[in-house]
């Protein structure tokens, strides 16, 4: 599978590389009593919705469940507004379909040393028997809301965009002594290539 | 420093959850009157005992939990989401 | 504003030996031999014209001024263990009367001019400091908010300053007034705000009280309170029922727990607050200090350590003891303003239980239940509110009225709508 | 409490020279007083340091305290009170007088623990407390007035004259208190800091051998162990005895092989905080730290299901006049200063034991040919008496220490019978005491463990067993290494079971045999004249507490905070016990009804830096910043912090009013354009949503047409606002709330509180979506020119798009939403676009503008703008104002619940002398208005009838506009009052005016 160390340079000095994701997100939040509904909609477009705390991959998309009856859908950039009109009319009658692209922002970690940064600033778990491939977690870091997600190719951050400079300085500053790489884009299809749970 | 175990996150650190208060107090009606709001808002158990208070988890779920809690030893002894809480209290 | 006139005094009891430079001379001359207890272990009479149930500041307080100012000296204070280890002995020593609320100015500046002259009344050195009070603000809303607040002050004929960036960094050479992310726009100061040696506070007060007559009775829990149609005639206590004709609470921190045994639903939470105090180092800080980006206050007490605290841990608890997460919060605070910190130990945490009201202001009041009184409700201004809560609590029960200078501390206020809310947050005391 | 366990019993059956001795040649190594190379140190790697000025030499591995005592440096520093010399008591972080102030490159640091400081090259120390010098301190004429100085003698002095304490007595206590001094400088670098988040099966906390033990056996059963442990190395008492090295060695060599286990060393848990969670402080070795970019300490932050306290035990002292002199020290101290360090603290050093475990300093100092003064000792004999015997050591039974003599050290020892006659007088150079073992039960209490006093060790001993915790070894006195060691597996095994796995692993080697020990015989104080100390670093005096308990401060409590017994930077460690026992003879009671010192957290004092972690002064708080952030930096904004937002406040470097002014009248003249994208953004849908907002609101949504916006008040339950805003229908089931910037997140929590208790039932969904919009104001007179040719296909005749008119569509080719609202009092559109597109719709209109002469404003623009029109923010919403306060009575719906209706009816908030909202204007028109002014009558100057909330000045009007919240003022239109505001000595006569200053009949905004 294609991560991060294929699609970058591979550094070998590097505990972390840091590289930022352009992608396009909505969020799907099923109505009262309409999970199921949804569930079977998303099916037939061919999108499973992962159980809470799980990350699902299908056709170069990222389906997060970190929030109970709430998906992320992470899908590669496509012109203001496309992704969102397409869930819109398909999903009205049982859920919103939210357009968050623009708030939040992506970042793609990979390396030996990233739970040692992680363990810096996340108060969860994340030891391997812990937090295995393919889960997803709410949380916060460095005082801002963080969506943390690993996947077989590294581990995805989102973070509000108003915040994300701040987020990316605290990053920086702390994985410094680790061996911090700054890497160029990634993309959701390389990270989606695996299905997980 | 208390964990508390979310129903929909696991056991969290309580800096990921917003405190609300007493859990035992639900809004009167509408026509229920000054007094019964003036205890709803004001008047408190405040017990130093096992407590059902509200937390609103900001930085997971976002959903309204209420914990059962002792004020004292601060034990958890019950967690469950606000709407499972409240159709329990309708039962009673 | 002024202080009361004093009524005759009453007639003095047990007289304790009198403390001044000579006596200090003459018992060291003497190995010690001639100092007497500061109060009497007194055990409980069968009944008594006034029981205060609470031997921590207000609870003392009360008793000495029922004595001073009252002559009423057929009084009782009840205290589960020893007394003077509540709140009174677990907070960071701050006297002001810097208030937003007209009512409570006039309230907290009537006990700042008891401070001033506390040593001399109960001739004991609780080391009253008026150094001066500094709240520094970091925005303009901050600075209106301030300025609001000082010039509601002055019109009270109470001491408040504006200060500049000039006149800070003499103040408070520590302090980063430039810290890039909530720079130090100015400050206000009430130079007669101090600190007081809080535990001198409940021994002086104890002595004084004890000399006029009151009875100190330690390790004597009260675990019911003795109601007829209505009306309480005595509290139980686990040595035994003690009658009374006015029963008075002074037990901030666990008001609703006394309060519930008169079947009483209070408007107060009880939660947690923490404070610290540091390693000593000599003299770095003169004043008090607060901080206006977070909750942070600080003061350097005489032994050389600094004193700090922060804001409630902010769920309900009757836990003395504080979190981590505070704890790192309010460092964060501390290095922020006072860089220079950074390389100093932080030597104890420790927690105190505080009633936190629904409008954040304190409770000296009547209750539903003839002839029982409340004293409490102080969320963390208790302390700096010691004499004149004492004093207030005294006329209340003496008088039956309120004192002037409190009414508007009144229980019926919250059904009424005329809730004291300082800063505005609203009826959620885990905010205030 | 590294090594703890070690102090207490060492092997009775070496005769083995101390490691390495014979190998070396004294001349190698630093400091006359250095017999050995100890285990720790490295004579290949000499150092030179300063102490006080004095260049000296020690060794890599030493600590400050051990490099001094080999230079024979024995006073160290001047104690708290009477500034009497003290020297080093302690070879660990219990020490009370060893603390020095150390110069680096950052400043002077005080308070170093000279016992745990590492010895570094080039390191610059001076003692604290003294002046002049060390040597002379003319403060030490505390000492000799001391008798006039009991405790607690400030209270009883200094009252008059009033005005005295604060000008007089008080700066000279100040000057004369407090230990070291620090820099008092703002340093330009935060201290690097940081803070990791651990999680744990098992917490084990000391690694001697019963922690060892029990961390391989839960190593061995798979567990996820953290083992934490203050010394530089694991091992504790085996540290000092070298019939433990292979053990020591193979047990270490195998706890590597379990993944699963980590060994925290300098390491020192701070305190239990409940629920598992625990602060432990790690000190960084040099190399570590540089890679840390000078980090020095870590704050972990342990989250463990079962801890084990295997903390050890502390030796105490024992109070006898002069106990406190310079070359007083433990006998722990004596053994591990030699074996670690290889120094000699004395060349005839006496010992003054009551117990056999520290007799191993006899036996070790004898091995190491030092010849021992003699052993004092208060039992008439016991076993290790008599081996001491076969040793040639002077053992003197049923005596006791009344005296230490010297002048600035000790010189000679005096002995005494136990009935006080005076035996005979020892000469010796060093005097080591022990006075037993108590448990480090300090973390125990803070877990929940009650204490047993137990009469043969003469120490409170805590339960085994803690809510998820077990407590084993020398930390419930168990004392002596292997049976230390026997206690920490079985409590492991306990543990393993209590975590559902089998604990059938390999467990360690068979350790050495304990000896057999007689029993220790209480010894707390030896009556005699002179000071006897029970706290060396606050000076308390057994006298001392005796008073207390004279003068009624006979609890514990009283008795600590009346003498500070027990309060310095050491916690009474030393001492806990036997001014507790002191205490309980006074008053005639058995030791355990006095009860034991309560140990707070921190365990050891934590610096400010490591407690504060790294979001410090610059990172204190997140900044929230704009999507066109970098465009405001280039087009020159002033920024403003509001909340962690960054927002232009003017778009100019230069202060004052004329730039704010110049924006203010381009939007009333043609058009401005500003940034509200921090107003809070709530995403509301469902088929619920309206019934939801009809609750939320005080005024009606469920009747608000598709494609309308109106404005909306919240309060809270109360009866008092919450906040306002402007929210928009956009489909049936479908709104878009506006908040406030600074109450966008506790509108939030208001909402999703409310939904999912008071109206669970409703099919709402709640998104914020504040970050996802960058929002624009576009206001003035030709605003609709401006935006008209960017929003293809829309026609914006005041007929096809009216005031309050809302819709989605393409605006200069992005899908935005357009509103017609106007906060300016201008007619006006709000614009907003995903933030992604902020910058082409921001510059399109912009572009589109320049005919108008369109240009962007700031925060204090649109202040200015606002408070002209009457319109609020939180200076006008402060929590304490109601909808008829504001004037926004007639918008609480007449029926249907809303939340705050009821109690919003009180008396209280409907009282006629209620502060309510009106404009003010100066009279005197030159005249400027300030903020926080309070407005009097001019017959009443000191009685306040209510406060200004904003002013500015207008571009609208003549001179100064403000607002003000005036007790009863919409009764008081046209009427003059003052406002003043003494602070500035100013006073300003002002016409009360209606709030909607400008264009009350909302002619503009429609136009």
């Amino acid at each position: 599978m294609s991560g991060p160390e294929s699609t970058t340079a591979p550094d070998t000095r590097a505990g972390i590389t840091c590289a930022p994701l352009a992608v396009d997100v909505i969020e799907l939040a099923a109505r009262r009593e309409r999970t199921q509904v949804l569930k079977a909609l998303a099916a037939r477009r061919g999108l499973p919705l992962p159980a809470l705390g799980w990350v699902a991959a299908a056709r170069s998309t990222l389906v997060l469940a970190a929030r109970p009856e709430r998906w992320l859908v992470l899908s590669a950039p496509a012109p203001p507004g496309v992704a969102l009109s397409s869930w819109r009319s398909a999903c009205a009658a049982c859920a919103a379909a939210i357009e968050l692209s623009s708030a939040l922002s992506a970042l793609h970690l990979a390396g030996p040393a990233v739970r040692d940064v992680l363990a810096r600033g996340c108060r969860l778990d994340l030891h391997p028997a812990a937090f295995v491939p393919g889960s997803t977690a709410a949380t916060s870091m460095a005082q801002v809301p963080v969506v943390l997600s690993m996947l077989p190719a590294g581990w995805l951050l989102l973070t509000p965009s108003s915040t994300a400079r701040h987020f990316r300085e605290w990053l920086t500053a702390t994985a410094t002594p680790f061996g911090f790489v700054s890497a160029a884009g990634v993309t959701v299809a390389s990270l989606s290539g695996e299905s997980t749970q | 420093m208390l964990r508390i175990p979310c129903p929909w996150c696991g056991v969290r650190d309580e800096s990921e959850f917003r405190y609300r208060g007493d859990a035992t107090r639900l809004r009167p009606s509408a026509e229920a009157g000054i007094d019964a709001f003036t205890a709803y808002v004001y008047q408190r158990d405040n017990p130093c005992d096992w407590h059902s208070e509200w937390w609103l988890h900001v930085a997971g779920c976002r959903r309204l939990l209420r914990v059962v809690r002792h004020t004292l030893t601060h034990e958890i002894r019950s967690v469950e989401p606000a709407a499972d809480a409240l159709a329990a209290e309708r039962a009673r | 504003m002024n202080v009361p006139h004093r009524r005759t005094r009453a007639p003095i009891r047990n007289r304790p030996t009198r403390y001044s430079i000579w006596r200090l001379l003459r018992e060291g001359l003497r190995s010690q031999r001639g100092w007497s207890r500061a109060w009497a272990k007194a055990s409980p009479r069968p009944r008594y014209r006034v029981v205060i149930v609470g031997g921590g500041g207000h609870g003392l307080s009360t008793a000495f001024h029922l004595a001073a100012e009252h002559g009423i000296t057929d009084v009782a204070v009840l205290e589960r263990g020893p007394i003077g280890l509540g709140n009174v002995g677990r907070n960071t020593t701050i006297i002001r009367s810097n208030y937003f609320h007209p009512h409570n100015i006039r309230f907290y500046e009537l006990s700042l001019q008891l401070w001033e002259r506390l040593e001399r009344e109960l001739n004991f050195n609780a080391m009253v400091s008026q150094r001066g009070t500094l709240n520094l603000f970091h925005t303009e809303a901050q600075r209106d908010l301030f300025t609001r607040r000082a010039n509601q002050m002055r019109l009270l004929g109470v001491d408040a300053e504006a200060l500049g960036p000039a006149e800070l960094r003499r103040l408070v050479p520590l302090a980063d007034l430039d810290n890039g992310r909530y720079p130090v726009l100015g400050g206000f100061l009430q130079r007669r705000g101090g600190t007081v040696r809080h535990d001198a506070v409940a021994w002086g007060y104890a002595r004084a009280a004890c000399a006029a007559g009151v009875d100190i009775i330690e390790h004597c829990e009260v675990t019911g309170l003795g109601l007829a149609h209505g009306r309480v005639n005595g509290v139980q206590t686990v040595r035994g029922f003690i009658e009374a004709d006015i029963v008075c609470f002074a037990v901030a921190g666990h008001s609703s727990l006394l309060a519930n045994m008169a079947g009483l639903q209070l408007p107060i939470e009880s939660h947690v607050l923490q404070a610290f105090v540091s390693e000593p180092v000599k003299p770095l800080l003169d004043v008090v200090l607060t901080y206006g980006a977070g909750h942070f206050y600080i003061s350097q007490s005489d032994k050389g350590g600094l004193v700090f605290g922060g804001a409630i841990d902010g769920y309900n608890t009757y836990a003395q003891r504080g979190s981590l997460p505070m704890a790192e919060e309010v460092a964060a605070a501390a290095v922020t303003l006072m860089p220079a910190l950074a390389r100093l130990r932080v030597l104890r945490q420790w927690g105190g239980v505080m009633d936190m009201t629904m409008d954040g202001s304190p409770i000296i009041s009547k209750t539903p239940v003839a002839g029982l009184i409340l004293n409490g409700g102080w969320c963390y201004g208790g302390f700096k509110a010691i004499p004149a809560g004492g004093l207030a609590t005294a006329h209340l029960i003496a008088c039956g009225t309120p004192h002037p200078a409190a009414a508007h501390l009144d229980l019926a206020r919250f059904a009424e709508g005329r809730t004291v809310d300082e800063r505005g947050i609203g009826p959620f005391p885990y905010l205030h | 409490m590294a090594g703890v366990p070690g102090k207490l019993r060492f092997s009775l059956g070496s005769r083995r020279s101390p490691i390495g001795a014979s190998a070396i040649s004294r001349g190698a190594l630093a400091g006359p007083a250095r017999i050995s190379s100890g285990a720790l140190t490295d004579p290949s790697r000499p150092f030179r340091f300063r102490f006080d000025g004095r260049e000296l030499a020690g060794l890599a591995g030493d600590t400050l305290a051990s490099a001094l005592l080999a230079n024979g440096v024995r006073q160290v520093g001047r104690s708290f009170k009477y500034h009497r010399p003290r020297g080093i008591v302690t070879a660990g972080p219990e020490e009370p007088c060893a603390l020095v102030d150390v110069i680096g490159s950052s400043g002077r640091e005080p308070n170093w623990i000279a016992t745990t400081l590492p010895l570094q090259q080039g390191l610059v120390a001076e003692s604290q407390n003294r002046w002049p010098t060390l040597r002379f301190d003319l403060r030490a004429v505390a000492d000799r007035l001391g008798r006039f100085l009991p405790a607690g003698f400030y209270y009883k002095t200094f009252m008059t004259p009033g005005w005295a304490w604060e000008r007089l007595y008080e700066p000279i206590i100040r000057r004369a208190a407090g230990l070291g001094r620090l820099a008092a400088v703002v340093p330009v670098h935060a201290d690097p800091a940081e803070t990791v988040h651990e999680h744990a099966d098992v917490l084990i906390v000391g690694a001697g051998t019963c922690g060892l033990a029990a961390a391989h056996r839960l190593g061995a059963a798979g567990l996820r162990v953290i083992l934490v442990d203050q010394d530089v190395a694991a091992g504790g008492g085996t540290l000092l005895d070298a019939r433990w090295s292979s053990w020591r060695k193979s047990v270490c060599a195998a706890l590597p092989q379990w993944p699963a286990l980590r060994c925290l060393t300098r390491t020192t848990l701070l305190g239990a905080y409940g629920h598992g969670v625990f602060g432990a402080l790690e000190t960084l070795t040099p190399q570590e730290s540089a890679r840390f970019g000078g980090l020095r300490e870590r704050l972990h932050v342990i989250r463990a299901r079962q801890v084990l306290l295997a903390s050890g035990a502390l030796e105490r002292l024992i109070a006898f006049p002069g106990n406190d002199m310079p070359g007083v020290m433990l006998a722990g101290a004596g053994l591990s200063y030699l074996k670690r360090y290889g120094v000699a603290v004395g060349r005839r050093p006496a010992l003054f034991l009551n117990n056999d475990e520290a007799y191993e300093a006899v036996f070790a100092l004898a091995a190491a040919g030092v010849q021992c003064a003699g052993v004092i000792d208060p039992r008439p004999d016991s076993r290790a008496a008599a081996r001491a015997r076969t040793l040639g050591v002077a053992v003197h039974g049923g005596a006791m220490v009344g005296a230490v003599h010297g002048r600035r050290e000790v010189e000679t020892v005096t002995i005494i019978e136990p009935d006080g006659r005076r035996r005979f007088v020892l000469e010796a150079d060093a005097l080591l005491i022990s006075g037993g073992y108590t448990p480090a039960s300090a973390l125990a209490t803070q877990l929940g463990a009650t204490l047993a006093w137990d009469e043969s060790l003469a120490a409170f001993i805590p339960d085994a067993a803690v809510a998820a915790g077990r407590i084993a070894g020398g930390a419930r006195g168990v004392f002596g290494l292997a049976a230390a060691a026997r206690d920490g597996d079985a409590a492991a095994c306990a543990i393993a079971a209590e975590l559902g796995r089998a604990a059938d692993g390999a467990s360690c080697p068979e350790p050495p045999p304990d000896a057999e020990a007689s029993p220790l015989r209480a010894l707390w104080e030896v009556r005699a004249r002179g000071k006897a100390f029970v706290d060396l670093q606050n000076d308390v005096t057994a006298d001392d507490i005796r008073l207390a308990a004279q003068e009624g401060y006979e609890q514990l409590e009283h008795m600590k905070r009346y003498t500070t017994f027990g309060m310095a930077t050491d916690q009474g460690r030393l001492g806990g016990l036997v001014g507790c026992a002191v205490l309980a003879s006074a008053r005639g009671v058995p030791l355990p009804e006095v009860g034991l010192l309560r140990a707070r957290p921190f365990a050891q004092p934590i610096p400010f830096a490591a407690l504060a972690g790294p979001e410090v002064r610059e990172h204190y708080r997140p900044r929230r910043r704009l999507p066109l952030h970098e465009w405001h930096e280039s087009a020159g904004a002033t920024f403003v912090t509001t909340g962690l937002w960054l927002r232009p406040l003017v778009y100019a470097r230069e202060s004052g009013w004329s730039p704010v002014l110049d924006e203010a009248r381009a939007v009333r003249k043609c058009a401005g354009l500003t940034d509200v994208s921090t107003l809070g953004k709530i995403d509301v849908q469902g088929s619920d949503a309206a019934r939801f907002l009809d609750l939320i609101y005080a005024n009606t949504f469920s009747t608000l047409a598709v494609g309308r916006a109106r404005y909306g008040i919240m309060l809270r339950e109360d009866g008092m606002l919450l906040d306002d805003g402007t929210t928009s229908r956009l489909a049936p089931e479908h709104f878009l709330i506006t908040t406030t910037t600074a109450n966008s997140t506790a509108v939030l929590e208001h909402l999703e509180f409310h939904l999912q208790s008071t109206c669970a039932a409703l099919d709402v969904l709640l998104t914020d979506v504040t970050d996802q919009w960058a929002q624009f104001a576009l206001a003035g007179p030709r605003s609709r020119e401006v935006v008209g040719p960017l929003v293809h296909g829309l026609e914006l005749s005041n007929e096809a798009f009216p005031f309050m008119a809302a819709t989605e569509g393409l605006i200069a080719g992005v899908p935005g939403r357009l509103f017609r609202i106007s906060f300016s009092g201008e007619l006006a559109y709000e614009i907003a676009v995903p933030a992604a597109q902020a910058l082409t719709v921001w510059s399109a209109l912009l572009e589109a503008g320049t005919r108008f002469d369109l240009r962007p404003y700031g925060l204090d623009a649109l202040n200015t703008l606002r408070i002209e029109k009457g319109h609020l923010t939180t200076a006008e919403l402060n929590g304490n104002t109601t909808a008829d306060d504001l004037g926004l009575q007639r918008l609480l719906k007449k029926q249907g619940d809303f939340i705050g209706r009821t109690l919003a009816q009180r008396a209280g908030l409907n009282a006629a002398e209620r502060l309510q909202l009106v404009g003010v204007r100066p009279t005197d028109r030159s005249e400027r208005l300030r903020n926080g002014s309070q407005l009097v009558a001019r017959e009443a100057p000191d009685v306040s009838l209510g406060y200004l909330t904003s002013a500015t000045p207008s571009v609208e009007f003549e001179g100064w506009v403000g607002l003000a919240l005036l007790s009863g003022g919409r009764q008081r239109l046209g009427q003059r009052l003052l406002a003043c505001s003494p602070i500035h000595k100013e006073t300003v006569e002002l016409q009360i005016l209606g709030s909607h200053m400008l264009d009350p009949e909302n002619a503009r905004v429609r136009s």
